[in-house]
């Protein structure tokens, strides 16, 4: 529970910042997006941890609040473009859910930039490879979350 | 891709056949299975073969672009993923002793002195889909194909453009690797009769789309191009939805299409650009155009292989060397000998959903040959583990030769797990998926009795079913089962970051933990289906789906509500390509269904359908009954045209199906309204192209108008067609558009902001006048009969009404709505609803008929079965915690959820199983958590995010 | 991997690319077994060469 | 597992007769038999309390305190619960949270000091605030709320809260709100995480001392009764005294010159305001005194008030709807067409309960106390 990350031991706070990102990322084209990062090898920064969902519509305000509550410093919600998902519409619902999330992030006073909302596709690597490096690099500059009771 | 696993699917690849004896039904076919070098049944695809093989040369699969071992996969993620050597490259001969391969190898696969196998397989049908090949563009000189470096082809384009082709989808080009900033287009390479020898007559249909969407796919990927040039004869954005995606490439000012076929393209030897040299045909300017990279739009021929084949078939080619079709079986899909069938390219060009839709059709007449070999499942026995009690999770790390254990420090990883809560086991292998590795977890599991199981390796996209599998085999429930993906996601990403890489593969092994520790055991539900199917309309393509069907033996009910069969066929006279008399065609198939056992009923409306896949419950005005499949055939209208062109006020301006009704009349010579014709002028696109009206082309009208204009002219009649682009993408529409033209038939363009204007007093139009771009002049041509070409709409009444019934989305355009556009052609979002002919959108009859045994296999694959099995991960609802708010029914596009009264005055929602796709949102959606989404509930996914950042506690 | 049992008859479909692995799909979910050849080491053929489909864009594999 | 004596006297659990009054009053046990507050007091008195501590109902009872009103004994059932839940809490036992439990994340992460907060966006042009005065409007989780359900309701929950603005303007009184406020932590208080609660307490007091308010006014009960009574029990008092906005209203009803409205109005009375708090006349006096407005009560009212169904977002099903529902339906028996309530919360549980089925809706008009009064004031 979020109290697990409030009693934290002090150590760590020497350490450069790296950031925890959590990023929700659809079966159908985001996960598979990853994945082709993988197989063709393109390296690229290692803060985040995916979560698999089957659709981007599967993901509510609460597990995004829940992952900053917890201590996450970013949260990445991905899904398939318009016109390509699995289920029709779920990635039109997940915008619906997520401009919900977004402006809860907004007035609780967190960096709205900590949250993103973006389309990967199975065959889009490259842009996976990209989109993670750009989102890590912008989460470090906007540095811990006042939530990140790691960095207390 | 998931023919490689499916039960039912022998695949040999690198095979081909030699020979075919034997008649349909019974034939007997040999296949030669050339050597490998590799053992399919060893190798894991782990890749470590590749390391230290010492040769390189170009990859086919990147259109020689970017190199390849000897020793290697087509592609990434190809089906089977086993290695292959390639014998003429590889150095392991008795002379020269590389075996770098072998040595690497941990499985010992590689097997240098492969002979390969012949095999003989009994088969009751036959299916050609070999597709198609590039047009060697270097066979056209003028375009410096080969002698330019930055000349590439279409193909070489999609690869440079793709995401994991050789550039990582970085668009540069070859001379000197800077991103292009001026990008010439060149349509029809190869295609519509350009060049020498190879140059072919037909239309390869998909280039000019091909050529938009890479123009649309540039912009994407440099935004600031300065500009695409397209330069065309005619842009062929012919079939569903593409006039729309053509018209969307004009809000990119960067993207131009020019009227104009280039004559050569040079070489600046300095900056290595090209000068594109061509006339403007709408301004007759002639300019050298100088840009940065020229892409030819390369046609497609047949396959040299074809010839080979059609010999050992015994069946001819057409002229282009593709299989030719024989109509006397009364389908576009059938060969000169009975049982062979021919589908996608192999019979022409075509393009992706027309190929699917026609492969799905040939798959629908094969079964006639072979319903008798249905193959009995029989279903396996096994003993469930008692899976009861508290966690016992197994943790097993797959090493995957190097790829993981290579970058992760796997030990550290095993001790990080072994004392998680709740974990039983901690065991690592070298290669979890090869059989050994699957036979050690089955063990284990066993002997320490484990409850659930979580592997660290590769992706559970491809896997996930593999270990399931083995679960399964010895009795525990495979939603026991949690796969993490520590290769594809981890190790291969973050290779120059063990470190890091371990403490993420750690957090990630740790929430898989936390998430088995919540997981269920799921059932897999079945219910029963009625092996029968509907089909609502009697036009080519309902016919033609209920006669396939019937010949497989399925009860089928057809329903019509016109008095006769046949829909729009008896509105025609003769049929493009093969210029078959309607009549005719009509004739045999209502024959054909008087002596099949279908169902018809003429003259009868439909109701009601209440139900969901394999239990419909029809009611018609004709008597109620129980289908499995539905298929809507109902077709579409054609476009009624309101005071356009002078229509209803000039008594001569007539509509092209009223001209095709007085064709069909007409005996020795042809009289219109009484009068025989000198002059008759077409004018095309008349409520198609049109946003006002129907922003899609309608396909049909083009090879129509060509068809009755080539009547008209060899009846002596004058014929001119005003035209915006002559779109004969059809099979064989292209040659008969030639046809026309020799015979004298004339061609005028416009454009819709200078549409042609019809003059005329009284009752009748005397002239037509339109303006003459190449010319620029002003054209009045005086004519004594004026023929609309009129596009194809939805027939509005009977689809919202068939809406209403069975709630199948609608396009903006009014047709229904396939499930996809490319992949699932006749297909429908709701499972046992299937759609054929114009009704998803305007088709010609080959396409309708084509369609029509596409949806027959389609349904084909569910009746089959007299059970369907449902996926467990659906969504269930908890009814004790629901308030009946009814977001779900509303968020749901597959009307799984609904409200009911479970006890007096109290409603809760239920979720059909059946209906249910699993993707979650109603969960998402639910505001009391009454709803769960089986395998990834909110416990589940929380648990991940908490044991994520437990590792900061303490 | 099973080690293969004697081979049933069914359906030969000559090609491995969108169409033949359509065909071959239709036919085995309707339980007919099929033999799928292809002349090359892997199935996909072209569509696998693509980067997107018109209109939709969607990706090709 | 047993529950700590200290407790069980502090809530006179000792005390219980066993006679069944709270159960038979209960309105959950009314829809839900197995839910019985008497047993549940048994489980925690006499046997191993570990059956209770593990039940999910044990989230589900609404603290409304109609049981304790009609308790023989006095015993503190609501209390008694908050402090079984807080025993249970600490177990890693959990309720079933209502949208996934986001609400609940919103109350604990408000409580990190780090955080500030862009709460004050509702504030527009014509509404009149200060940054320092003697009175301070405490808005609660409005801002919240209008993030998450404004669009599914389509109501604005911050329109209560610049309504609320509105009227102290009438009165002359520029309030002082602050830019980070935090949450009062009442839901936290009622599921037993005290300690939340307390960081919760101390974050907001620490403001209340800064800004040196003599009153501070709220439109939410549960903030009201937060403030005035519990800071006060765990943290110690304020130098300053706490005023629903209905009692504010009622003191200065005869400020007010309100235009005709014609409305027959209902109320419902919010546990937290009756019950705990005793404001019973102050919200009717005010809604009668608007002319041509019609006052009814509904079958139960004041102290026999049914609560709206759902507390602290926790538990809410079936159940919930079914009392929801029949207070909905008591107000349609009451002949009134609109619905005024005082509390935020209720509203939204309200409007909750009238989506779905179109038959079972009643389409009766539901309103809060301050924008209701706001209409009357309108010119």
């Amino acid at each position: 529970m979020a109290k697990s990350a409030e009693k934290t031991k002090k150590s760590k706070s020497k350490k450069v910042f790296t950031p925890n990102i959590v990023a929700f990322a659809c079966n159908w084209c985001s996960y598979a997006g990853a994945d082709a990062a993988g197989v063709n090898r393109l390296q690229h920064s290692p803060n985040f941890r995916i979560i698999r969902t089957m659709c981007s519509g599967r993901v509510t305000p609460a597990f995004v609040l829940k992952a900053f509550n917890a201590g996450a410093d970013g949260v990445l919600v991905s899904g398939c473009h318009f016109g390509d998902c699995h289920y029709i519409f779920g990635n039109h619902k997940a915008v619906e859910q997520f401009d919900k999330t977004k402006a809860l992030v907004k007035t609780l006073g967190l960096d709205e930039r900590r949250v993103r909302l973006e389309w990967v596709s199975a065959a889009e690597g490259p842009r996976w490879a990209e989109l993670i490096n750009e989102f890590v690099e912008q989460i470090t500059a906007l540095g811990p979350s006042p939530l990140n009771h790691k960095k207390k | 891709m998931d023919a490689g696993r499916h039960p039912n699917i022998e695949v040999l690849t690198n095979s081909e056949l030699t020979g075919l004896n034997g008649r349909a039904g019974n034939f007997r076919a040999q296949v030669r299975k050339h050597p490998r070098y590799v053992k399919e049944d060893r190798c894991t695809g782990c890749g470590q073969c590749v390391e230290d093989c010492p040769v390189v040369v170009p990859n086919e699969f990147e259109v020689g672009m970017g190199g390849r071992k000897a020793i290697y996969t087509p592609f990434a993620q190809a089906v089977p993923n086993t290695y292959i050597i390639d014998k003429d490259h590889c150095l392991n001969e008795e002379f020269l002793v590389c075996s770098n391969c072998a040595t690497n190898c941990d499985r010992d696969a590689i097997f240098f002195d492969d002979k390969g196998e012949d095999v003989e397989i009994e088969v009751g049908a036959v299916i050609l889909a070999t597709g198609f090949e590039v047009y060697d563009t270097s066979a056209i000189s003028s375009y410096g194909y080969g002698l330019y470096d930055n000349v590439l082809t279409n193909m070489e384009l999609e690869r440079v453009l793709n995401a994991s082709g050789p550039t990582q989808g970085h668009i540069v080009r070859p001379s000197d690797h800077k991103p292009p900033k001026k990008i010439a287009f060149i349509q029809c390479v190869g295609s519509r009769g350009e060049g020498g020898e190879a140059g072919c007559e037909y239309c390869s249909r998909f280039c000019c789309m091909n050529a938009i969407k890479d123009c649309m796919l540039f912009k994407q990927h440099e935004p600031d191009i300065e500009e695409l040039v397209v330069y065309y004869i005619d842009m062929r954005a012919a079939g569903k939805g593409f006039e729309e995606f053509y018209q969307r490439s004009f809000d990119m000012p960067e993207i131009k299409y020019v009227r104009g076929r280039p004559s050569k393209i040079t070489e600046d030897p300095e900056t290595m650009d090209l000068i594109v040299q061509v006339e403007n045909g709408e301004t007759g300017e002639i300019y050298h155009h100088r840009v940065d990279m020229a892409i030819l739009s390369a046609g497609a021929v047949a396959p040299k292989s074809n010839e080979k084949l059609a010999e050992v078939l015994g069946i001819e080619l057409d002229g282009n060397g593709f299989f030719s079709l024989d109509t006397k079986y009364g389908s576009p899909l059938h060969t000169s000998k009975e049982g062979v069938f021919v589908c996608g390219c192999a019979a022409g060009v075509n393009d992706i959903s027309d190929s699917v839709a026609m492969a799905s059709g040939a798959a629908a007449e094969a079964e006639g040959y072979a319903a008798k070999l249905r193959v009995e499942e029989e279903p396996v026995e096994i003993k469930e583990l008692d899976m009861s009690g508290p966690p016992r999770i197994g943790v097993f790390l797959c090493h995957c030769g190097i790829n993981i254990a290579g970058v992760l420090d796997v030990e550290g990883l095993k001790d990080s797990v072994a004392n998680l809560p709740g974990v039983a086991y901690v065991e690592n292998n070298m290669f979890l998926c090869a059989d050994e590795g699957q036979r050690m977890m089955q063990e284990k599991i066993i002997e320490h009795n484990l409850n659930r199981v979580v592997a660290a390796a590769c992706t559970p996209r491809t896997h996930e079913p593999i270990f399931q599998d083995s679960c399964e085999q010895i009795g525990l429930n495979p939603y026991l089962f949690e796969m993490v993906n520590v290769r594809d996601q981890c190790s291969w990403v973050h290779t120059n970051h063990p470190e890091t890489a371990t403490d993420k593969a750690k957090d990630l092994i740790r929430m898989g933990v936390a998430k088995a520790r919540h997981l269920q055991p799921l059932y897999r539900s079945k219910i029963n289906i009625t092996q029968s199917v509907l089909v609502i309309g009697g036009g080519v393509a309902g016919m033609r789906a209920a006669l396939d069907l019937d010949a497989q033996g399925f009860k089928v009910y057809l329903i019509e509500k016109q008095g006769r069969l046949g829909g729009m066929l008896n509105h025609l006279t003769k049929v493009y390509p093969a210029n078959l008399s309607a009549v005719d065609l009509a004739r045999t198939m209502v024959e054909k269904m008087k002596s099949s056992r279908v169902e018809v009923m003429t003259s009868t409306e439909l109701n009601s359908i209440s139900g969901f896949i394999g239990n419909f419950d029809v009611s018609t005005t004709n008597g109620d009954f129980k289908v499995g499949a539905i298929i809507l055939a109902t077709g579409a209208e054609t476009y009624k045209p309101v005071d356009e062109f002078g229509y209803g006020e000039y008594d001569n301006v007539i509509t092209n199906i009223e001209l095709e009704g007085i064709l069909h009349e007409a005996k020795d010579k042809i009289e219109i309204r009484g009068g025989v014709p000198e002059t008759v002028v077409f004018i095309q696109c008349v409520g198609s192209r049109d946003p006002e009206k129907n922003a899609g082309c309608s396909r049909y009208c083009c090879p129509t108008t060509i068809k009755q204009a080539v009547r008209l002219r060899e009846n002596g009649v004058n014929v001119v067609v005003l035209h915006r682009d002559m779109r004969t993408v059809g099979a064989k529409s292209e040659e008969h558009y030639r046809h026309a033209r020799a015979l004298g038939v004339k061609f005028v363009r416009y454009t819709p902001e200078r549409l042609p204007k019809v003059i005329g007093n009284g009752k009748k139009a005397n002239n037509v006048e339109i303006l003459e771009l190449a010319l620029n002049r002003l054209l009045e041509i005086p004519t004594d009969y004026i023929v609309l070409a009129t596009g194809m709409v939805p027939n509005q009444t009977s689809n919202s009404h068939l809406h209403e019934i069975l709630k199948i989305p609608q396009g903006a355009d009014g047709f229904f709505m396939e499930r996809h556009a490319k992949l699932g052609p006749v297909e429908t979002t709701t499972e046992g609803v299937f759609l054929a002919g114009c009704v998803s959108g305007p088709r010609d009859i080959a396409d309708s008929i084509a369609q029509g045994s596409a949806a027959a296999a389609k349904v084909a694959c569910f009746i089959a079965k007299d059970k369907v099995t449902l996926d467990p991960t659906t969504c269930t609802v908890d009814q004790t915690l629901c308030r009946a708010c009814g977001q779900c029914v509303e968020i749901c596009d597959y009307l799984a959820p609904s409200l009911t009264m479970i006890s007096p005055g109290v409603m809760a929602a239920q979720i059909n199983q059946a209906l249910c796709k699993g993707c979650g949102t109603c969960a998402s959606w639910c505001p009391t958590g009454a709803i769960s989404s089986l395998h990834f509930t909110d416990e589940q996914i929380n648990s991940m995010i908490d044991a994520l950042f437990e590792e900061q506690k303490v | 991997m099973l080690p293969k049992e004697k081979r049933e008859k069914g359906v030969l479909v000559l090609g491995g690319g969108i169409a033949g692995i359509q065909a071959a799909l239709d036919l085995a979910s309707s339980r007919i077994k099929v033999y799928l050849v292809e002349r090359s080491p892997s199935l996909g053929g072209r569509m696998a060469q693509l980067d997107k489909t018109f209109p939709t864009m969607d990706c090709a594999i | 597992m047993t529950i700590a004596t200290d407790k069980l006297k502090s809530n006179r659990a000792f005390l219980c007769l066993e006679c069944g009054k709270c159960t038979a009053v209960c309105p959950i046990s009314r829809y839900n038999e197995l839910f019985s507050p008497r047993r549940m007091l048994a489980e925690g008195l006499f046997y191993d309390a570990e059956n209770l501590i593990s039940d999910k109902l044990l989230w589900s009872c609404l603290t409304c305190q109609l049981c304790s009103q009609r308790c023989p004994v006095d015993v503190r059932f609501s209390e008694y619960m908050r402090d079984v839940r807080a025993d249970a809490y600490l177990q890693g036992k959990r309720g079933n949270p209502s949208h996934g439990g986001a609400l609940h994340y919103i109350m604990e992460m408000v409580s990190e000091s780090k955080l500030k907060q862009n709460r004050t966006g509702w504030i527009n042009g014509d509404l009149k605030v200060k940054k320092k005065g003697d009175v301070l409007y405490f808005v609660g989780c409005l801002p919240y709320y209008q993030d998450f359900f404004a669009k599914d309701f389509d109501f604005s929950p911050v329109s209560i809260a610049a309504d609320t603005v509105k009227i102290l303007n009438y009165l002359g009184i520029e309030p002082v709100i602050l830019d980070n406020e935090r949450c009062c932590g009442h839901d936290l208080y009622w599921l037993g995480q005290l300690q939340k609660f307390d960081e919760l307490g101390e974050e907001n007091m620490k403001q209340f001392e800064k800004s040196e308010v003599k009153t501070i006014v709220t439109a939410c009960p549960e903030c009201a009764l937060v403030l005035k009574r519990l800071y006060p029990e765990r943290l110690g008092s304020g130098k300053y005294e706490v005023k629903h906005i209905t009692e504010l209203v009622a003191e200065n009803i005869d400020k007010f010159n309100f235009k005709e409205l014609g409305e027959k109005a209902t109320y419902q009375d919010p546990c937290r305001l009756g019950r705990y708090l005793n404001v019973y006349d102050q919200p009717r006096d005010s809604i009668k005194s608007i002319p041509g407005v019609e006052f009814t009560e509904l079958a139960h009212c004041r102290r026999g008030a049914i609560c709206c169904g759902t507390t602290n977002w926790m538990n809410c099903d079936i159940t919930s709807k079914q009392i929801q529902k029949s207070r909905l339906q008591e107000a349609v028996q009451s002949g009134a067409g609109t619905l005024i309530t005082a509390c935020p919360k209720c509203q939204i549980h309200f409007r909750c309960a009238e989506m779905g089925d179109e038959n079972e809706k009643t389409g009766i008009e539901i309103t809060d106390f301050v924008n209701f009064i706001a209409k009357a004031i309108d010119n």
